[in-house]
């Protein structure tokens, strides 16, 4: 599978980063034929992973960088690609399971939806290295119509 | 829960701007109702604004029922549903009422789907909820 | 002067990148306390620096490489820099006079827009190597004043 | 040049189509004056399929003047400027007339600062050009 179009971003650790990532994210993939809806989607994903990488892989400090790729592939697949080098997890099987969280103010639902909202989720971390977050999804008219 | 919330008195008691001076979020105390209105993505960087406002109405002790009107609220993700999880923690304890109003779809769709919309109903106005 | 918050991003030399180019680092300047008009005008000195690195540096190619790097300092300067490893500037003093082009078909507008719009360019090139221009702004308070 | 645009048949005769499915070029003949319709953002990449379509048109000889209506264009950068210019020439060629209408304040600003609007009038709608 050959990439049509690549973009790759680092950017500081700072919350206010978390916005602009998901929208240039959602900027990139606009090429992609896909719907509002779509883009809602891929928006709340990149800030489910980037929120992650700061809170939980840099533990908020702000001088850290965060790490998106992104590319459209020639079967109109999107993978996007969220790295940070910080704390990692423990046991990645554990941390995706729906409301488990080492936070109590929160959720526990970050991989939930990445997983509800995309084809593939593949999570590689390790502990004092950093973790790496795969998504993919594929945008091919075809496969959209499976889809509705 | 008739007439208890009495929209009359709308004094806006506090108000937290973002960097590009719109209004965040805006707060306002009607009898023992605190109405929270948020404006623009709620996301980790707006949690935490709206978090800090609410807990410290909410831990005045005066407040009972809490509405959060969403209507203004373009995008949310779990940081946004874990404040609203917070308040609503809060607003349980003390026997009150929550309420959310005037999610849009997109909003909506990620309340639904988290099952945020189980603990709390959503309303389309605030005015719904006062006729309740 | 500290850097405040940084991005820096690489992305393929494909036409449809201008657009995505310029509505991320506008995306990024909008922590920023500037206007709308700013923006504008932000997202203008980007198309074109972007869009001289596709049609100049590298002769339209789309399978290059364009970075840019964009940061807000402590003093709310916006620094902007857009590199390519192009074919170069012979003359850049020449390059930059307004209404000179290489190609007929363009209007040889785009240093003379990037120079009317912030406060300092600077173009740094070398024949066969590539070209990086460097744009600067600053956005504080007090200066914004002055420009009104 | 009273009446030479009469807008009775606006028959589309071109479309061209972005990736979102939104029309970005609409081309109309109205008897010998092209109307160009330009939607999103006028760079290189809406430039080069508007230069497309305007020439293909141009150069079949039966256009005189030519209405280029910018009101839905959000932005423009030198690659934008250069295809009107590349049609004012043509048109200036074959003794016609340009006209830009419809240019938001951003998109007008620029139209002025390169010094195009000395070339091409710019009017507020095609009604007002039609009624010279
Ligand atoms: N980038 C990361 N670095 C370190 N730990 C992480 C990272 N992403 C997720 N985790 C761990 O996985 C847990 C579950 O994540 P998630 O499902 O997103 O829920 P939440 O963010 O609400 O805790 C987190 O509580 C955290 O312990
Ligand atoms: N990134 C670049 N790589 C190579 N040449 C460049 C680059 N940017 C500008 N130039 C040269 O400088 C000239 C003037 O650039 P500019 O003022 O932007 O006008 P235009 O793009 O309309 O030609 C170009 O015609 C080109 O020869």
């Amino acid at each position: 599978m050959n990439v049509k179009n690549y973009v790759r971003f680092e950017f500081q650790s700072l919350p206010e980063n978390i916005s602009f990532a998901r929208s240039c994210v959602a900027a990139f993939a606009a090429q992609l034929d896909c719907t509002l809806d779509d883009i809602e989607e891929i928006k709340l994903v990149v800030s489910e992973a980037v929120s992650n990488s700061i809170i939980h892989g840099y533990a908020s400090n702000p001088h850290e960088k965060v790490v998106i790729a992104v590319s459209i592939m020639d079967d109109d697949t999107l993978e996007i690609i969220v790295e940070d080098y910080g704390v990692g997890i423990e046991d990645v099987e554990k941390a995706m399971e729906p409301t488990y969280s080492t936070d109590p103010s929160r959720m526990g639902l970050g991989f939930t939806f990445m997983k509800s909202f995309m084809d593939e989720l593949e999570v590689v971390s390790k502990p004092g290295k950093g973790t790496t977050v795969k998504l993919k999804r594929n945008f091919a008219v075809a496969n959209k119509e499976a889809y509705a | 829960m008739e007439g208890i919330i009495i929209f009359l008195q709308k004094i806006v008691i506090a108000t937290v701007e973002g960097g590009d001076s719109q209004v965040d979020v805006e707060i306002k105390m009607v009898r023992n109702t605190l109405v929270i209105r948020v404006n623009g993505e709620l996301d980790m960087v707006m949690a935490e604004k709206l978090k800090k406002e609410m807990e410290a109405r909410l831990d005045e002790g005066e407040v009972k029922n809490l509405i959060v009107n969403l209507e203004k609220v373009t995008f949310i993700d779990s940081s946004g549903l874990g404040v609203i999880i917070a308040g609503y923690k809060k607003v349980m304890a003390a026997n009150g009422r929550m309420y959310i109003v005037g999610a849009k779809p997109n909003v909506k769709r990620i309340l639904i789907l988290s099952g945020v919309s189980k603990l709390i109903p959503i309303y389309d106005t605030e005015q719904e909820v006062i006729n309740l």
